[in-house]
């Protein structure tokens, strides 16, 4: 299957946004096996640091930031980037790679991918022969009383509600991340002070999406050189600098 | 058999639809109609000849294979043993929404199940299942369903109440929002698939 | 062709399904189903030793006459029969997931594909590709699905055992490997779900 990702016209002109297509991705995971390939790199062996980057720049990059599921796959490959940097406190017979649990799915989801490929081509195969086209009308016997009972309702019924939530969800959440603003804050306190404390960027009471927000804002920040992400000494807190400040050390 | 009569016979036997004599010849760049027409006729021979239980038949301006008549009484009465005839999931799920819902709109039973219902609507009516029991006072008065008489009746009910008291499945079936008929038309979303 | 040969490539022809071969045998009430194995044999052999376009294949538990696979390219381009859609990508992998985990819960299946499934599972339910099976005994019961006639049926399949088996797969999961950092000797168990 190939991934294309193509950016078609702008939906609304004069907006600056582009509408990406993204059918080739059906998931968090999907996308992120194919940074994986891409780079040939190894399943059970995942550069987090790296990963985490590109796939929070390709999410960004394809306006995914704001569906649900990649961003729950962000927020857990940000918290395994720092997971990784902890330090593991000398002996390794006790450590746990934090990223067993990703690779594990990895490995499960690429399974997956392969037996819907197998079915891909069994179906392929089955519909280069064809059953007979015409199907004869209902004879004419009086017609045959639909059979239904009771409990075959309510279990529609329950179908029913099982489907509701979904659509519903989709619809309100409204624009979850927002690193423009995130973008702004940052900038404004750093006019302010040559340095602030990763605290400081949050504001008061983030919630789950402010702090992704920031997150990635301070990220794609010291990726086009704007700022500086120190941490003076383990454990110390992160401090942010203007990119013209010299780094603490 | 020869390559065309092969063909011919794959198509007829394919088709949703009578196929024409000139649909047939198209099947082979190299074929003229005339050459389908008497490939026709050789197949017809061989249905005949080997007294197959199929038969080529002319109709609405095409050809067909059909099961010959004499199988038909066999066909019926093997059908009634092969299944009865059941309601798909569509069908019940949508009877479920009017059962609990009534009187309402096809709108509102699309927002709800979030697929079309045009079709299981009609299927459902036809069946004598639901009725059109009035018309909403909304934009275009679009039509209000209800359940029948022989709905209770396949259900053995007396009458509605019968109908288990579910208080939580009727909230449940609430739309999302409250719904003005107005506004359905515009808002009609499709839910994103994942 | 004796009678009972005749009646089972009439309802074979008429029905436009698998049948299977008790199906067959109930259509003469003096026809056993061995009588019917062999009638379809018969057939079989009939269909080839004159060159039809047409076989008997097995599928899905049953019996189903079907063109053959050399005339795929020259129907196709004919357009004579109803095409279905072709299924998304998400479609397949649910599919997959619900074939090799049935009964499962749409939790589950979300969990493994790490997206939501609802609008995929009402798509697939409408298709008549899975279907609700049992409901779990978890909390709020949630519905179990599993895959349908047709399911085997679209996919050329007579069971499911034809899929394939885990360890047949080039990447063998089945149970999950535990990761090991560095050492291998310790028996390190799978990591808790978080």
């Amino acid at each position: 299957m190939t991934h294309t990702i193509q950016a078609t016209a702008p939906a609304v002109p004069g907006e600056g946004g582009f509408v990406v297509r993204l059918d080739g991705f059906s998931g968090p995971l999907d996308l992120l096996l194919h940074l994986l390939r891409e780079q040939q790199l190894e399943i059970a062996d995942i550069p987090i640091a790296a990963i985490a980057d590109q796939f929070l720049k390709t999410i960004d990059e394809l306006e995914l930031n704001e569906a649900a599921d990649y961003l729950e796959m962000a927020g857990r490959l940000l918290r395994l980037k720092v997971q990784m940097l902890l330090p593991r406190h000398g002996d390794e017979e006790g450590w746990e790679d934090p990223r067993a649990e990703l690779v594990r799915r990895l490995l499960e989801y690429q399974q997956v991918k392969e037996i819907s490929l197998w079915m891909e081509q069994g179906i392929e195969h089955r519909a280069a022969r064809l059953g007979r086209g015409y199907l004869p009308p209902a004879p004419e016997v009086p017609e045959l009383p639909l059979t239904f009972e009771l409990l075959e309702l309510l279990q529609a019924v329950e179908r029913v509600i099982g489907g509701i939530p979904t659509p519903v969800l989709h619809q309100v959440v409204p624009r979850p991340l927002n690193v423009e603003a995130a973008t702004a804050r940052i900038e404004a306190l750093l006019r302010e002070r040559p340095r602030i404390s990763w605290l400081d960027t949050l504001g008061p009471k983030p919630t789950l999406t402010d702090v992704l927000s920031t997150l990635l804002a301070l990220l794609e920040m010291a990726r086009r050189g704007v700022v500086w992400i120190v941490q003076p000494a383990p454990f110390a807190p992160i401090v942010i600098a203007r990119e013209s400040t010299e780094p603490i050390n | 058999m020869n390559p065309l009569n092969q063909l011919i016979e794959a198509a007829l036997f394919s088709a949703a639809r009578p196929v024409t004599v000139e649909e047939l010849a198209a099947l082979d760049p190299d074929a003229s109609v005339a050459d389908a027409r008497s490939a026709l006729d050789q197949l017809r021979e061989t249905y005949d000849f080997n007294q197959h239980a199929v038969e080529i038949v002319e109709l609405a301006g095409g050809y067909q294979i059909l099961t010959r008549p004499q199988f038909a009484a066999a066909l019926e009465r093997a059908q009634l043993h092969i299944r009865t005839p059941k309601l798909t999931a569509a069908a019940l799920e949508t009877m479920a929404v009017i059962a609990y819902r009534q009187p309402v709109g096809r709108a509102e039973i699309e927002e709800i199940r979030g697929v079309s219902a045009g079709g299981v609507l009609r299927t459902l009516q036809e069946r004598g299942l639901i009725e059109v029991v009035g018309r909403s006072e909304g934009m275009g008065r679009p039509m209000l369903y209800g359940t029948t008489m022989h709905f209770l009746e396949m259900l053995g009910l007396t009458d509605l109440t019968d109908l288990p008291r579910a208080d939580e499945l009727t909230i449940a079936l609430q739309p999302p929002k409250p719904l003005e008929p107005e506004d359905d038309d515009a808002e009609a979303s499709v839910p994103a698939e994942s």
